[in-house]
């Protein structure tokens, strides 16, 4: 009948919005559901995994274990790095191809992970890092290798 | 002929929704002719964000090529990098572990899990509720933690290599997804109280939007657009690909064919994918997690295509190799392009709030289309 | 269908059509000019039925330039690949399919705007991606943008 | 006992020994602009950081909390931010009406001020037809948003003035009759009246199922005119990115912003004035003790607290429904709203004539 039809057609959508209207009062006043994090007063730990840019590793003697193979730089899609290198002088008179400057670009990095990958000695790795925001873009042109480091020894 | 600007000879109104408008979800440029609420004609404009990446990826080694696609269709990146590894899985024959399918498997659905919430969220905002959108952004956060724990980014992963997965599983990833799955299992419900039972949405998106199961066909639309008509195209069962064949779920099925049904299809997906994950999560094989592959991959002369489930419909990688270094070739078949040419004729007649109503349960992903 | 059934009807079809067998599915090689007539028949035979054209896509060869098809049939699941070769690279025609599947539209203006092959009949062929005033098709192989493309 | 009735009174009687009558009522009225404005611009910062933190709350987040304590000089530092800012007037705008629409719409706000009882004789007109002011005021606000919409040249902006225009002028009706159903219970228009003909007890308990009924429809309706979702036809954010006000900024839109929310403060007080009794404490029927105490609490903070838990109600709408389309909004009042209330004014005028009220 037109009548019932149309009481209950009023019921069931007045229903269906106060059930609505419970849950998000319920939300109201259940402030521990928040979900809010207030980011610079507490900061998240990332987990280790997490890929923020990449870093070249340094032991206490700041010796690092990169060749300058360049198997990173040709796996970068992006050319985010830049591999320069040099002849060292052995001490038994051979010249041997070392690393001279690692040029990391972070503002073309998509944080791949496929120059961690490639690594053949382990020389490079991600940092939990995330703050990444300057001023200049230039900054964000890096170089890796500590200023007079040298290839951690045994590393091939 | 269309003015830019202004009117139609008719005396219509033409309004260009987009590129920058709530409603588009991202770049994409509408050009609407209205007869007062009433939408007579919608021309997409696209190239708002067209990048190339079919060009750049010419450019670009069979290891390499595959983040890129991550930005693409941003929401299911997982999916599209997969399907990207399957092609050169093909090419080269590689047989991916069994444990490296189903750590892939269990990514793309809970990537899928992902996908659908944030559209839920979305959906609810194009049709003026915003409190979803925070709710489902809850239960997509502990997602992406979790994707964060083990892939080392929680959107763009990069997790999938040819011959299976770049690493393997955190050891709190078993745990984590049990939790998420309780989680889910209890909030799933709000979501029906909160949105789907609430009689002005029904009403907004019953009888919207409609199209007929052999026009969706004929528009090649894919994905949950085409399973609300009733049409047979889950990828993942009409070729299954990474052992979707061995777990069991429905492909879920409306036959209305209006905004309403894409809804309920893509709500109803949501608990297949869930009980995918619940089926695999505490049964991961042992064993390798990553074929062994050589260092420079060379795909054969040959065409190569491989085809995936995304969230959003079919995604389709398509290879010509010469034999070198890079394809020679590679063209995408995105759902989203294809899904975005039925919008014209599902909308016309129809109001402007119907309009961005079916442009929610559409669930374009804009450099998906312009890639 | 399996392959070979559908390469004796393909042959009935259009006689001078090769195939090539290699992948997954069947590929039709044609000529441009064999190809309106070998779509309708190919989306109305009744055990063709190949109703759902999933892909589009123009490949450059250097020479010359192919129109590639993939088309799948919703009830008889069955996918066929249909390769139209166009010979004249500087001028490229072939006749549009967007009133025979839809999707072939917003396809085969892709196609026009990146690699430059004319749709002929098609309703709105206009670049899609691309401005209006672009010079060139970006997506073939002697495309030059000295400003836009950087060599690695 | 200090009351805000008494001052009113010593400031009244203070005027008019200084100086003469007409001066006395000149600087009255001074007194009063300024202290509506004071109140207006009190209203604006406290409804809009209350709205942004009922619905922070409510969709499991914090809110505005770095400015001030809790975030509660946020409000202020977004309006300075307003203030600051450039007031834009598009090219091709008609400028004169550009310019004129906010004001009209913060002018119709103000004028709706006057006949609302805030406590005992603090009211600034007691009118006589109080109820039939605000109602006739009130749907001047339209003429405001359809010259904005007008003006702007933004086809955005024509299509959600146009929308809007149609959705007040039909929501106005349901308001009107429910209104008109308590009008007819208490037999005055005038605002103190109705507030004193509840002394004993509030018009939605004395009056049960048709004041009940009444006041659903009151809410809806009021929600309705006032622009709010689920009812935001003429802002619509998703579909006409900003409705009417598109083209706003700085100051002027402030000023849109800023009655909007008084709006909703007024039609809340009204109705608590019509259905919760105003400034009049809970009283229930013979609990004399009880009864005491209530009338310990000032009618300041009876007014406001029934007030604030209406614009509550109202803001609770908001942050819970999806928007509806506007022909369903339209189609809502007219075969929904439109015929239970005539029904329910039918009704009313019965249980009025034979007295079957409590």
């Amino acid at each position: 009948m037109f009548i019932v039809d149309y009481i209950k057609d009023v019921y069931n959508g007045v229903t269906s919005l106060l059930k609505g209207m419970r849950l998000t009062g319920y939300y109201f006043v259940h402030p521990k559901e928040i979900i809010t994090q207030e980011y610079p007063e507490v900061k998240q730990v990332l987990p280790e995994r997490f890929k923020g840019e990449v870093v070249m590793r340094h032991n206490e003697n700041n010796e690092h274990r990169c060749t300058g193979c360049t198997a990173c730089e040709l796996a970068c899609p992006n050319a985010t790095i830049k591999i320069v290198t040099k002849f060292d002088i052995t001490p038994d008179g051979k010249k041997k191809k070392a690393l001279d400057v690692f040029v990391y670009h972070l503002e073309l990095c998509t944080m791949c992970n496929l120059c961690i990958v490639a690594c053949p000695t382990d020389a490079i790795k991600m940092a939990q890092t995330f703050e990444h925001s300057v001023y200049d873009r230039t900054e964000l042109t890096k170089v890796l290798n500590k200023p007079g480091s040298k290839l951690m020894d045994g590393v091939e | 002929m269309i003015e830019e600007v202004g009117t139609t000879t008719e005396g219509d109104l033409i309004i260009n929704v987009g590129p920058q408008h709530p409603s588009t979800h991202g770049v994409l440029h509408l050009v609407i002719t209205l007869n007062g609420e009433t939408v007579k004609k919608v021309e997409p404009h696209l190239g708002y964000i067209h990048r190339s990446i079919e060009k750049m990826c010419e450019s670009l080694s069979y290891r390499q090529f595959i983040y890129v696609t991550s930005r693409m269709d941003y929401l299911s990146s997982h999916i599209n990098n997969q399907g990207c590894a399957l092609v050169v899985e093909k090419g080269l024959q590689i047989e991916v572990p069994e444990r490296g399918k189903v750590i892939r498997v269990l990514m793309a659905e809970l990537t899928r899990i992902a996908s659908h919430l944030l559209w839920w969220g979305a959906m609810g905002m194009d049709i003026g509720a915003f409190t979803p959108f925070f709710h489902a952004f809850r239960e997509r956060e502990a997602i992406n933690d979790i994707m964060e724990e083990t892939c080392g980014a929680r959107l763009t992963m990069n997790y999938v290599v040819p011959g299976g997965v770049m690493a393997d599983i955190h050891p709190n990833f078993q745990k984590k997804v049990n939790e998420f799955i309780k989680l889910l299992k209890s909030k799933i419900d709000e979501y029906y109280i909160l949105l789907t039972g609430n009689i002005i949405l029904q009403e907004r998106l019953k009888g919207v939007g409609v199209i007929s199961a052999e026009d969706a066909i004929n528009f090649g639309c894919s994905g949950p657009v085409v399973r609300a008509c009733g049409v047979k195209s889950d990828i993942r069962k009409i070729a299954p690909y990474d052992g979707y064949e061995k777990v069991k779920f429905d492909e879920v099925f409306e036959t209305a064919g209006d905004s309403f049904a894409r809804y309920m299809v893509r709500m109803n997906e949501i608990r297949q994918s869930l009980s995918i994950v619940e089926q695999l999560i505490d049964n991961i094989p042992e064993g390798e997690f990553q074929a062994k592959t050589k260092a420079v991959l060379k795909l054969p002369k040959g065409e190569f295509y491989s085809r995936v489930e995304t969230a959003r419909g079919e995604f389709g990688v398509y290879i010509i190799s010469e034999g070198g270094l890079t394809p020679y070739r590679i063209k995408f078949r995105s759902p989203g392009f294809s899904n975005l040419a039925a919008l014209h004729h599902m909308v016309k007649g129809s109001k402007i709030a119907d309009m961005v109503a079916t442009m929610g349960t559409l669930d374009l992903v804009i450099p998906d289309i312009d890639r | 269908m399996t392959k070979e059934e559908l390469k004796t009807k393909l042959t009935e079809l259009v006689p001078t059509a090769t195939f090539d067998e290699a992948g997954e599915w069947l590929n039709v090689l044609i000529d441009a000019k064999d190809w309106l007539p070998m779509a309708k028949a190919l989306r109305n035979y009744f055990d063709l039925q190949f109703d759902y054209l999933f892909n589009v896509t123009a490949v450059d060869w250097k020479t010359y330039l192919s129109v590639v098809y993939h088309l799948r049939s919703t009830k008889l699941e069955h996918v066929v690949v249909v390769k139209a070769k166009i010979a004249d690279r500087n001028n490229p025609e072939i006749e549009t399919v967007s009133n025979i599947w839809r999707t072939a539209e917003l396809h085969e203006r892709e196609a026009f705007d990146l690699m430059g092959v004319k749709f002929l009949h098609h309703p709105d062929l206009r670049r899609l991606f691309l401005t209006d005033d672009w010079v060139g098709y970006p997506l073939r192989k002697d495309y030059e943008d000295p400003l836009n493309m950087i060599k690695l | 006992m200090f009351s805000l009735e008494s001052l009113a009174h010593n400031i009244d009687l203070g005027l008019n020994n200084i100086f003469p009558p007409t001066v006395a009522l000149l600087s009255e009225m001074v007194i009063i602009g300024v202290g509506v404005i004071a109140l207006f611009a009190v209203l604006g910062l406290v409804l809009v950081f209350m709205e942004r933190k009922v619905s922070a709350y409510m969709q499991i987040r914090k809110g505005p909390n770095r400015v001030g304590y809790q975030g509660f000089a946020q409000t202020a530092a977004d309006t300075l931010k307003l203030v600051l800012k450039e007031g834009l007037t598009p090219d091709g705008a008609d400028k004169f009406l550009f310019n004129l629409a906010p004001f009209i719409v913060m002018i119709v706000a103000m004028l709706l001020m006057a006949p609302i009882a805030f406590t005992k004789g603090f009211q600034i007109w007691d009118i006589n037809i109080g109820v039939l002011y605000i109602s006739a005021i009130s749907s001047l606000s339209v003429i405001g948003i359809l010259m904005a919409g007008w003006a702007s040249n933004n086809k955005y902006s024509l299509i959600g003035a146009m929308r809007s225009g149609a959705q007040i002028v039909s929501y106005e009706l349901s308001a009107g009759l429910a209104i008109l159903a308590m009008v007819v219970l208490t037999g005055s228009l005038q605002i103190s009246e109705i507030v004193a003909s509840q002394q004993n007890g509030w018009w939605i308990f004395k009056g049960h199922i048709p004041a009940v009924i009444s006041f659903i429809i009151f809410i809806i309706a009021v929600t309705a005119e006032t622009n709010r979702a689920p009812f935001d036809m003429a802002e619509a954010e998703s579909e006409l990115t900003a409705g009417f006000h598109t083209e706003y900024s700085g100051m002027r839109f402030a000023f849109f912003f800023l009655a909007e929310y008084v709006n909703i403060f007024i039609v809340c007080a009204i109705g608590a004035t019509l259905y919760f009794g105003g400034w009049m404490p809970f009283h229930v029927g013979t609990w004399e003790a009880f009864n005491h105490v209530m009338d310990f609490i000032p009618g300041v903070v009876w007014f406001f607290g029934k007030t604030f838990g209406l614009i509550f109600l109202i803001m609770w709408f908001r942050w819970t429904f999806p928007r509806l389309r506007i022909d369903q909004l339209l189609n809502l009042e007219w075969t929904y709203l439109l015929p239970i209330s005539m029904f329910n004014l039918l009704l009313m005028t019965i249980i009025a004539i034979n007295g079957w009220y409590f």
